[in-house]
């Protein structure tokens, strides 16, 4: 069933489209905020600092804690409260994954070949954190290398520890995988693509507008307010050393926010008739 | 509804009979399918009953399927025969009654492709994928060996458009690369619900011979068809759903004979006392 | 191919001859219908070719419809039987040849739908509207009268159901909606698609005796199906196509008769030997 | 046929609610950014000023210029490069009513009732560009209803002139009915909802990190780099005192750059087979 499900993935042209689309927006956000902003701004490349004026944000990269921060494998924000093309891919991967079936009536034969509904669940889950999982391990390579070309360009030190380094990489990884299976889980609930799709949306633009309420209303963002998936996503590939949720903690909560909403659909996969 | 005594001589006219609408199971099983060594009859529906917010759809429905015979489930569009093939493979859940295969249930079979292949009119085609990697996923979910994608492809005659993705497919195509899924198995039982529709002439006389030498071999066609002369070339028994009841039930010779053999007529005469549901 | 003389009496087995595959057109129109006065054909299909990236699905293929009579357009899945429904209908653009409606293309058509209503496999049917909604979007379309949508329903029996949403029609009561709309504008001349798909044994009932009527009135119709037997009770005439070809055109009766007048007999042999796609 | 492209609109569920969640949308933003937290600052509502603290950075509605930004019919933004959910809607809107016919095969009915595809282009742009309107003179008047509102709480009197007023509401009102007719014209290109919804995200999410790039590299935001959908809505709403394009040249800018669009999209369904 496992198997089937990882050919139901790989055989259809939305989910890879979906992955190259992620990989290829993580690559160019990071390209640019992480190597070219940078070497513009060392005049490793381009006409140098001074004609390019003070207002340059770049990245100052010679300190460890910066290079943790610019090696997210989730995409280097541009701003707060934005979403990243990275992000949003691997939550349409996980919705198509979970609405593919419902669209052109595969889950009939998936049913008929497995009548107890919780195993062509637990196949899904398993299939869909394999893929996540692979999409996740991409993006940390596509960031790590960023970086280190980055530090290359400006003949810079590589000041992170490596066990700080995988602490991110990996906690952004397994995200990344959360973030599939989020939409998987959504996506079996909502049924068609579409549907599945906003909902998703929807949910992330509540987490955004939400905590801009919050922020505007209380002044500051308490914890309680950060339990949200991409929130705590951030979390996951944060240092921890800036204060907030700390990884570990970011990641568990993620996992525990994702199983709730995956027990969700398998009530809903057992109960509905197909 | 009547009930007709065992035969020991299976043949395309007076072959054991099979159908029973009244609940009652014939045990007079002298006919030893060569695919399947039981007794049992191969599908037993047992007063199956279901309703959709207050409209009863199916309501007390039993017969029996067999085995090899092949038995044509007919009825006008909603009476209840989508329903009822639907339960019977455990996509929907009665609200009473049972469907019982070999004696268990579909949804307590350990190995369903094994024992049932279905094709059904949602065929679960994804367009962007080939014929071959729906028979893999196919063959994947139920654990068949890859060799046995050759074999269905040839078997309904898709090995030349095996690589082709799906979105090219006639609805004939499509057919049979179902019928070519719900064979990977091996099963001893087919379900088939209007597996003629969108073949042509060629692939339909093509079907026939499917059907028929599979029931020879001992295998048991539940068939649900339209086409009420293609299921008289077929069929063994009939069972008519009208309204979500069983209307008639019981061999197909001795049933239509009355209407000299015509099966159209005697459909028609049948349902239409019914005012069936358009 | 076989040109026959006109006949002035038309009668259910000799009435004027229509179908010709060599590209002649049958002048001897002593039939008039009662809906058109047109002596041209009511559709004259003229050497016809589409290719799909390099391969030929129509080739060569021409055919008339006169008026009054019921064209019986059969062959394999794939020949080109759909292609070709496109083609006349200005869905597809043919790479060379002409389908004229009364002597105009389907696109010159000042408005086509008061002189060709058509039922496609594609019914085009949202599953969140009801029945009345898709009728009120095309008689909007075409201008009709709100009025005919309420003759419409009942002509083919789908007024109990009019408000309820497509979603949860069966297939049979989708043919009858798509039927509906193809009736609404009251055109002489109805190109259907396997119209039968789906529908029931009753349904079948009288989708023939619409056909037969609507020909008997004086319109015409090129019916597409894979369902000789259904296809033997109502047509006058029969065109072959296969692979992209056409293969056989005539009179269905004397077309026929060397078989034993068995239209599927005759339909296996000719198109065995061009070993049709599957 | 545009009567019956309006009954294609009115009749499915898809639409209705997209029209429902970008009218709840706007409302939410509105009332909370414009009648809430000014009520809260000004002590309306609330413990008061003193007791919330000063970071309340609401808005001060007491200058005209203030009460035109305030009353966008496009959603006041919680920030820079976000995107509004009316705004989103509102695309959606247009590539439902693209994409709908080729999802359920309408398409074929449509063409055989008017085999002359220009006109039925024609008709979906009518009917689009008619429903868009209602959509936006709605999102008008619900921002219009939150600031009178949000001036009687506070009892501040009105200082925008009313023509000033008319020309934002105005402005906005054209701006979404463009927004419908581009997401019209993506449905149409990508035939399929879920490319159509993809496609479009694509390229807001294009603009925005276009522009935060282009904005990191020089410094600043030329006017050139302003001419994308999103920027051409904001100005199309802004009252053209404080810079940037003219609303007038904006929504002049936006039609255009709107119509390229249509005409491809005329061209393909010209030259496809149905």
């Amino acid at each position: 069933m496992f198997r089937a499900e990882m050919l139901k993935l790989t055989t259809t042209r939305a989910t890879k489209a979906a992955v190259a689309v992620g990989v290829a927006g993580l690559i160019a956000t990071q390209v640019t905020l992480v190597t070219v902003l940078p070497a513009l701004a060392s005049g490793a490349i381009g006409p140098g600092r001074e004609a390019l004026g003070d207002d340059l944000p770049a990245f100052d990269l010679t300190t460890g804690a910066a290079q943790l921060a610019a090696v997210s494998p989730l995409g280097s924000s541009t701003g707060a409260g934005s979403i990243g093309i990275a992000v949003l891919a691997v939550l349409i991967l996980g919705v198509l994954a979970g609405t593919t079936d419902y669209r052109f009536g595969g889950i009939v034969p998936t049913a008929l070949a497995q009548p107890r509904r919780g195993r062509i669940l637990t196949a899904k889950v398993l299939a869909t954190a394999l893929a996540g999982l692979v999409v996740g391990v991409t993006y940390a390579a596509v960031s790590l290398g960023t970086l280190l070309v980055s530090l290359l360009l400006a003949r810079t030190e590589l000041a992170a520890s490596p066990l700080e380094l995988a602490g991110v990489l990996g906690g952004g990884a397994l995200a990344v995988a959360l973030f599939a299976l989020l939409g998987l889980a959504i996506g079996i609930l909502a049924r068609s693509q579409l549907a599945g799709v906003l909902v998703m949306l929807g949910i992330l633009l509540f987490e955004l507008i939400a905590q801009a309420i919050i922020q505007l209303v209380t002044g500051t963002l308490p914890a309680w307010a950060q339990l949200m998936p991409l929130s705590l996503g951030q979390a996951a590939v944060s240092s921890g050393a800036t204060g907030g949720i700390p990884p570990v903690t970011a990641v568990a909560a993620l996992a525990a926010l994702v199983a709730v909403v995956v027990a969700a659909a398998g009530v809903a996969l057992r109960s509905r008739d197909i | 509804m009547r009930l007709w005594p065992g035969h020991s001589r299976p043949s395309r006219e007076d072959r054991m009979r099979t159908v029973l609408a009244d609940g009652a199971v014939a045990k007079g099983s002298q006919h030893a399918g060569s695919m399947t060594k039981s007794t049992t009859p191969a599908l037993a529906i047992r007063e199956l009953s279901k309703s959709f917010s207050g409209y009863r759809a199916v309501e007390n429905v039993s017969f029996d399927v067999l085995n090899g015979r092949v038995v044509g489930l007919l009825g006008p569009n909603g009476a209840g025969k989508t329903t009822t093939t639907r339960m019977i493979l455990g996509l929907a859940a009665p609200d009473s009654g049972e469907a019982l295969i070999h004696g268990r249930s579909y949804r307590d079979l350990e190995r369903p492709a094994r024992m049932v292949g279905a094709v059904l009119d949602a065929a679960g085609l994804h367009p962007g994928r080939t014929g071959r990697e729906h028979l893999r996923i196919a063959a994947a979910q139920i654990a068949a060996p890859p060799a046995r994608i050759d074999a269905v492809l040839d078997e309904v005659g898709l090995a030349p458009a095996a690589n082709r993705r799906v979105a090219g497919y006639s609805l004939g195509m499509r057919q049979r690369l179902s019928l070519a899924a719900a064979l990977l198995g091996e099963p001893s039982i087919l379900v088939l619900d209007e597996p003629a529709n969108g073949l042509d002439p060629a692939g339909m006389h093509w079907l026939r011979e499917l059907i028929r030498s599979f029931a020879d071999a001992g295998g048991s066609v539940l068939l649900s068809s339209h086409v009420l002369s293609e299921v008289a070339l077929v069929a063994d028994d009939i069972v008519v759903i009208a309204q979500g009841r069983v209307a008639a039930a019981g061999e197909l010779q001795s049933t239509v004979a009355a209407h000299g053999g015509d099966l159209e007529s005697f459909y028609l005469d049948l349902t239409a006392t019914s005012a069936g549901v358009r």
